[in-house]
């Protein structure tokens, strides 16, 4: 036996097996089991493996080789199946079959080897090309849009604009930080109320539109009626709250 | 070089065709050991058949130096390759921006602004580019702010025959929605009564 | 197109040259307005121009693409001015791989295992790398697992048109292998029963 042959060379069961068969000129269609185990046993012996994985699937092989050598011995078992094929049948097939992507995975080094005397080239797209801005096809550009989906939308816009001053709706999602101080507007009606005898309560929201600011100058308002500042009368439920001032400097 | 399947021409060929960059004539000469003059003579010879073939391809002189380049005849057909046509409709927020110059013209670029409650800059812009806006005059206001209206185009294409042909705005439903709102500020202000 | 000036040779000449990458035929055609068969024709042509002039670039077809690089024959020549772009460096085991992959795509990890008799898992990962190999989607078996197939770049790299393109003698040569061995087994298994 070829001792100085790189045993690790091999690079599965199938490789060495195929290397025992054309080294010892076998008929891949009828292969000596018996030979060819003994050999691939030998080899398999020399072989050191790093990969323990690698040896695993070395010896599955072995144990099918000697599943099919077992098999072959069995006299008689094929007369009682007429149909029941050579044991060696499903390996010679696998045999083949790896030997053909063997000869492919040559033939396609070689045209790696070819194909690598050619060289390509980064694109180079020019200035003019590339700075190039297509022309505004108006049609396609307005595609199926018409005068009723655009007046659609523009009623949708001017939904969504009412909905920004809507008090209620706007709340929702959208909280915005207001700077009222209670102290400032305390400060403001009561001077207010200096500088005025009587006066309407809706009349101090004229210019105040938020919900806090209307909250805050009501408690102001309550607050100078504790203190006695201020008396206040509403007629009937829902009317204007009429402030007398009490604290009033001007006539 | 003097095989019969291979050429100077071929050579010089492939190598501007891969390089991509300005090759100068002495280091072709010095790779290829063959003199300036042979090399400029070849790349005269290449430049004269590509010019009388119409190529798609030329090579240029750059001080000493020669560069493949796309023969600029082509450019017209190299765009439509190399700019991927792409279909252009109007987006979202260049719609809506349009129907509020079309419903509201003359329109200034800040009341678009408050009606859509975002900046509608770009938008605007890009509709004048599209031709379908365009500038109507300047408000008298203060900073003459350039008023927008739709353009012939726009009535073109949408299939008006005149701004008339606008539909109406449902305006009675947004004087419903404001007084809504108002009447809604009144009943917050009454709660707020009752609760505190 | 129809200019004197210019010609659709020229045209695609301009844009392989320009683009640099391969353009699909499709792509071609659409952009150009011209039936595939005449984007075909016209490479044809320009082709075998460039045979005839051995010239120093050549059109690749690539699975319904083309893409121009240089000639072969000047590639001694060429190294002198250009680098090689030394792509990787395949070993035996992933050649081997690669050629099943090939052939068998679209195909899963232990579909080449069971070829190969070996796990071939880290030379399929290594030719992912090298883009010679992509996954191609999911087989709809338990576990899903990856199936995989060849790249523009496996083509390029192995100067293979299409896969229709890959030696395809030895596939049916294996077909009548295997009929063969098939005849033959039988011959043998009767030999056997005798010999037993």
């Amino acid at each position: 036996m070829d001792i100085n042959f790189k045993l690790d060379a091999f690079e599965g069961p199938l490789d060495l097996l195929l290397h025992l068969i054309e080294k010892n000129k076998i008929d891949i269609y009828d292969i000596p089991i018996v030979l060819i185990t003994e050999q691939y046993m030998d080899y398999v012996g020399k072989m050191t493996f790093d990969d323990l994985d690698l040896k695993s699937e070395f010896l599955v092989m072995a144990a099918t080789l000697f599943d099919i050598k077992s098999r072959m011995l069995l006299p008689g078992k094929q007369e009682d199946e007429e149909d029941e094929s050579d044991p060696r049948e499903e390996l010679v097939k696998r045999l083949l079959e790896y030997k053909m992507y063997k000869s492919i995975s040559y033939e396609l080094k070689d045209r790696l080897i070819d194909s690598d005397k050619i060289l390509y080239r980064e694109a180079s797209i020019p200035d003019e090309v590339e700075q190039y801005r297509p022309p505004i096809d108006i049609d396609e550009l307005v595609g199926d849009m018409d005068l009723s989906k655009l007046n659609s939308v523009f009623n949708d816009i001017l939904k969504r604009c009412n909905d920004r001053v809507d008090p209620i709706r706007s709340k929702f999602g959208r909280i915005k930080k207001e700077e009222v101080s209670m102290e400032e507007n305390f400060k403001f009606v009561e001077d207010y109320a200096r500088h005025h005898k009587t006066f309407s309560f809706r009349k101090l929201f004229e210019h105040k539109k938020s919900k806090v600011q209307i909250i805050v100058t009501f408690l102001s308002i309550l607050e100078l009626m504790k203190t006695s500042k201020i008396t206040i009368i509403q007629e009937e439920l829902f009317d204007d709250i009429v402030v007398t001032s009490l604290i009033c400097t001007e006539a | 070089m003097e095989n019969k399947d291979r050429s100077l021409e071929g050579v010089l060929e492939a190598i501007l065709f891969t390089m991509g960059e300005a090759v100068s004539i002495s280091r072709l000469s010095e790779a290829l050991d063959v003199t300036e003059e042979e090399i400029c003579s070849a790349i005269g010879k290449l430049s004269d058949q590509y010019d009388r073939q119409h190529r798609g391809i030329k090579i240029i002189e750059l001080e000493g130096a020669y560069q493949m380049c796309t023969n600029p005849d082509y450019y017209e057909d190299l765009i439509k390759v190399a700019k991927t046509p792409r279909r252009y409709t109007l987006t979202d927020v260049q719609i809506e921006t349009l129907s509020i110059i079309a419903y509201k013209q003359p329109v200034t670029k800040v009341e678009i602004e408050n009606i859509r409650g975002v900046s509608s800059d770009h938008a605007v812009n890009r509709l004048v580019e599209f031709g379908l806006v365009k500038e109507v005059g300047r408000l008298d206001a203060p900073g003459k702010p350039m008023l927008f209206g739709t353009t012939e185009e726009f009535l073109r294409s949408f299939g008006v025959q005149s701004l008339d042909d606008l539909p109406t705005v449902n305006e009675e439903r947004m004087e419903e929605f404001k007084e809504q709102a108002e009447a809604e500020v009144m009943q917050q202000t009454t709660l707020a009564d009752v609760e505190v």
